[in-house]
């Protein structure tokens, strides 16, 4: 008897998929609940950021860029500060780069309690998202009142920060670290212990040291298969040279693996954070930079919540750069879910696509044709309703 | 086998009030440093334009009534600001600021989102001015 | 407790129709509610389901292109005629059942199967993919589950020797109740009314992070509230159900409402407690655990009586 | 292991393409290798497992034009392959004219290389031969092609651009 060739069955998952709230495009072929094979679309949100750069100067592209991301933005804005620092021959003061370090592990911890969130809703824990959102809050409120922004701090000036921390923020930080430990901690049993959260972690998404080493992957995704990739710790940028990070690793590179990292990681970021407020350096906030920016190339790399961010900037003498370049650390975990996602079950794939924790404006970074084939509207509301009515008569 | 290990949360919440806030109905006072709306004092403005030269997003403009008394109309327009409060940072006589109390600017109208800043003589002149098109322009030839 | 009201009454507003529907509505919001309240939400306040329904109702309804569009019409309306007709059995509220004759439990269960088929039907009668694999993963879950639930209800019936719930229930408030003597035949009918209403976690034949809406995809307006109508109904026939079996029978109105409102407290509590569980998952821990246990309950309780009556 | 023991392990490993070397900090080294040795400079590196490919930068160098309107230097187009071992980065650079922008594709080596190999063809207009794919990564489906948006002479659509591409579309 000889068998037809089966049907292909692609389920797309995106570019519009209540699984991700942002544009990417995921088909999987599956074969009964079994992925038999998986690709990538992406690209939906390209804005255009690198071309916009050279168009700008540097103040101004100090704000676009962070803006590349809603969740990471300060590490953006820190990279780039970082290179134009560099080129510029300059140095921020010690306290400067101190609330640099502050506002990089604030940011750390609310992103990963964002992603323990988001992972717990994909894997139908609902309540396990809430409660995590609950005291991501917490951070967020701190952030807002260290930098007058839930999302973007904008705390980073060319050559030094904007705001200072005074003794009544930094013992209210200390208190809601304290707080945000204890929580940690329930969450870490919670991941490690609960049978049904178990189920659906323990052995999935299995990345060997070896694969994720020749896949170029990197943050959490990669530490979590035991591979020792930090740039904090590899390669110490602003003012981690003065506080010493751990290395966070796990052995097993399954879903469970990155999950028990990245709670690790907050522990880590809490230290981090009593740390720096403890041996704060007194002084100024700011250096002065010239508006030229010398001539020349720079490469900055500074640990996103997600992994390596890598920012190469390219000056020509003048107030606006030659070419920015940025890699974000989503970009380079593509690979790994492609690679996994053979042989698993459907069900699975909002979990593996979560477990790198995937940040699509951070991917798309750079055009939007405007159609010009259809004369743009203007609406103000009375005519948008009687547009509606019209329509629907 | 370990199931249920959220139960004792689980009870608590239930006997806690929400965590929600109840945002248009109850308001929590923002924090001091909170970049809202861009405030703009004109006494103090000497026209030097180091605010507009850095704003990313080109929300502001500086319309020059009279230079030598140091007459100026700041044209704001607050859907075009990103609120990161550089033009602040540039601002060398702290003529500008950014209000921690006005931050609800949701609109349906447009005029919202174009705020003149300056005396009030000023802002009359200008607007006056706008209110005119056309004055000097030639007519069309036949 | 008997109603001295026309059949045609009982039938289309009470207890059955109508204010079987209205109570459906306040069940899914006391659930709704509770399960905020278990995340430390606020929750909907109490006319947001009938909201959504006049919503809903009023919406226009959407026929993709190539479905049957009979099927796809009616097969709401049969799902919703399905579970309202469970209802007629059962003695809702602690009046009688306005109908009941010997053997109506297995009707009862089998109308309640109605819906799970009709949204396998729905799901696969449409184009979409995520339908599809919602349809199969409903029918999947319904063969994993029906075969438990039915043992865990037929250990009662066996114990009081009868197939009509009506005297299942007179024997259930006569005498000690059900759940202690068969606690597993409790968990396993709970957790298997669970599966039937596809309730967190065991969810995933609607598991929106996957597949979006599951079978429902495609639906709209009209179909979407028929189909939700007929899920609150449900939710309160198989609630009312495990309560007649396992707490005791329901002798009043009163009774009614605090047992039931009871278990919703529990079904709430499990449905925030876990994560989902993916299909395979759901299948194994079924025929793995729950039918096996179920057996074992069973057996025992007809053991028990075999040995009882020996003794007498 | 220290920094500069690492660049030097990495640069002996090349030691025989390089044509110029370059050092702009004390963790970089940037090599520029001729298009023919390029391919071998890569194998040699990802054979001995020298740290992970970060990215690729692609540069454009717009072609200089004196007053009389002549070419002086003509366009060029440059990539940057930057890899990193631990805190050190080595950056193979390679050069070719806007006339032929063919570049043999490292995708066979790298796996992952992959999506910056399409950012670079669609958003500079390099040729990489033997990439695996080349479908359009981040431009929309409708951008016209021979189009480069990163490179220095682009700086909007023009409208009929569009017009043309759009009616093809209908």
């Amino acid at each position: 008897m000889t068998e037809k060739p089966k049907e292909k069955f692609v389920v797309p998952i995106g570019p519009q998929h209540p699984a991700l709230k942002e544009p990417g495009s995921f088909l999987f072929t599956v074969d009964g609940e079994t992925v038999t094979d998986a690709a990538v679309r992406l690209g939906f949100v390209h804005r255009g950021i690198e071309k916009t750069c050279e168009k700008r100067n540097y103040t101004q592209d100090l704000y676009l860029l962070e803006r590349i991301c809603g969740i990471c933005s300060h590490v953006h804005a820190t990279a780039f500060v970082l290179g134009v620092e560099k080129l510029a021959g300059v140095q921020a003061p010690p306290r400067a780069e101190a609330i640099r370090v502050l506002a990089a592990e604030l940011e750390r911890i609310h992103s990963h309690f964002l992603w323990l969130g988001v992972a717990a809703h994909e894997a139908g824990f609902d309540t396990l998202f809430m409660y995590a959102w609950r005291d991501r809050e917490v951070v967020m409120d701190l952030l807002e009142v260290l930098s007058g922004s839930r999302v973007h701090y904008s705390i980073n000036v060319i050559g030094g920060v904007k705001f200072d921390v005074d003794k009544e923020l930094s013992d209210s930080i200390m208190k809601q670290m304290d707080f945000l430990e204890e929580r940690s901690k329930y969450y870490m049993k919670i991941v490690t212990t609960d049978d049904t959260f178990i189920g659906r972690t323990r052995g999935i998404g299995t990345l060997s040291k070896d694969r994720a080493e020749i896949l170029g992957a990197v943050g959490p995704t990669v530490r979590a298969s035991g591979v020792k990739r930090d740039i904090r710790v590899n390669s110490p940028y602003s003012g981690y040279k003065d506080y010493h990070v751990n290395m966070i690793t796990d052995e097993t590179g399954d879903l469970e693996a990155r999950f028990i990292v990245r709670i690790k990681e907050l522990y880590e970021s809490y230290r981090i954070i009593r740390l720096v407020l403890e041996k704060i350096p007194s002084g100024d906030l700011t250096t002065r930079v010239k508006r030229k920016i010398p001539e020349g190339e720079v490469i900055s790399r500074v640990e996103a919540p997600r992994g390596e961010l890598f920012y190469y900037i390219k000056s020509n003498g003048t107030e606006m750069p030659d070419r920015v370049k940025v890699r974000t650390p989503s970009l380079c975990n593509w690979g790994t879910i492609t690679d996994v996602a053979v042989g698993h079950k459907l069900a699975d794939m909002p979990m593996l696509l979560a477990g790198i924790d995937p940040c699509f404006s951070c991917n798309d970074r750079m055009v939007q044709v405007h159609s010009t084939s259809k004369p743009t509207q203007l609406m103000n509301w009375d005519d948008l309703r009687n547009y509606g009515i019209e329509y629907y008569k | 086998m370990t199931i249920g290990v959220l139960f004792g949360d689980l009870l608590k919440s239930l006997f806690k009030k929400p965590s929600t806030q109840n945002y248009p109905y109850s308001k929590i006072s923002a924090p001091e440093r909170l970049r809202g709306k861009l405030v703009y004092d004109p006494e103090k403005c000497i026209g030097c334009m180091l605010c507009i030269k850095d704003c990313p997003s080109n929300a502001i403009e500086l319309i020059t009534v009279d230079k030598v008394n140091k007459r100026f109309v700041l044209r704001y327009h607050p859907d075009k600001c990103v609120f990161c409060a550089q033009c602040v940072e540039n601002c060398r006589f702290k003529c500008l600021s950014m209000s921690n109390s006005l931050w609800e600017m949701a609109s349906t109208s447009k005029e919202a989102f174009e705020v003149y800043y300056g005396r009030e003589e000023d802002i009359a002149i200008l607007l006056e001015r706008a209110a005119q098109p056309g004055i000097n322009e030639p007519a069309c030839e036949e | 407790m008997n109603l001295p009201l026309h059949p045609l009454i009982l039938l289309l507003i009470f207890p059955g129709g109508l204010f079987l529907m209205n109570i459906g509505l306040l069940y899914e919001w006391a659930d709704r509610k509770l399960v905020a309240r278990y995340q430390n939400r606020v929750g909907p306040r109490w006319f947001q389901p009938l909201a959504d329904t006049i919503k809903l109702l009023a919406k226009e309804e959407i026929i993709p292109y190539g479905v049957h569009k009979g099927l796809f019409l009616s097969l709401p309306v049969i799902a919703l005629t399905g579970a309202l007709t469970a209802a007629l059995y059962i003695p809702m509220f602690g009046f009688q059942a306005p109908f009941s004759f010997e053997g109506d439990l297995i009707v009862t269960i089998y109308l309640l199967s109605m819906m799970t088929l009709c949204i396998g039907l729905a799901g696969a009668n449409t184009l979409s993919r995520f339908t599809i694999i919602g349809a199969t993963r409903a029918l999947t879950q319904m063969f994993s589950y029906e075969a438990p639930f039915l043992l865990a209800l037929f250990g009662p019936a066996i114990a009081a020797g009868t197939w009509n719930i009506g005297k299942i229930n007179l024997y259930a408030i006569d005498n000690i109740w059900m759940i202690i003597a068969q606690p597993i035949g409790f968990i396993v009918a709970l957790i298997g009314l669970m599966g039937k209403l596809e309730l967190p976690p065991f969810d995933a034949p609607e598991a929106e992070t996957e597949i979006v809406a599951g079978a429902l995809t495609e639906y709209s307006g009209r179909g979407l509230a028929l189909f939700h109508i007929g899920k609150n109904v449900e939710l309160v026939v198989g609630l009312t159900l495990i309560v007649i079996f396992y707490l005791g029978g329901i002798a009043n109105p009163l009774e009614f409402i605090l047992k039931s409102a009871a278990l919703l407290l529990v079904v709430t509590a499990l449905q925030s407690l876990f994560a989902r569980l993916r299909i395979d998952q759901t299948v194994g821990l079924w025929w793995r655990l729950g039918a096996l246990m179920a057996l074992l309950q069973l057996l025992a309780i007809i053991f028990g009586r075999y040995l009882g009556d020996l003794l007498r | 292991m220290e920094t500069n023991t690492l660049l030097e392990s990495g640069k002996s490993l090349i030691e025989k393409w390089i044509d110029a070397s370059n050092m702009p900090e004390d963790n970089r080294l940037d090599i520029w290798v001729s298009r023919k040795n390029f391919k071998p400079v890569i194998q040699e590196i990802v054979n001995n497992r020298w740290g992970y490919l970060i990215t690729i930068t692609g540069l454009d160098i717009a072609p200089v034009i004196d007053s009389e309107n002549n070419e002086t230097q003509s366009g060029q187009l440059e990539a940057l392959y930057h890899f990193t071992n631990d805190s050190a980065i080595i950056t193979v650079r390679v050069k070719v004219p806007y006339s032929d922008t063919k570049l043999e594709s490292i995708c066979d080596l790298i796996p992952s290389a992959t999506i910056y190999e399409r950012e670079i063809i669609e958003l500079l207009g390099f040729e990489l031969i033997n990439t695996p794919n080349t479908d359009r990564l981040v431009l929309p489906d409708s951008w016209p092609e021979g189009i480069y948006p990163l490179r220095k002479s682009f700086t909007s659509l023009q409208v009929p651009e569009i017009l043309a591409k759009e009616q093809t579309n209908d």
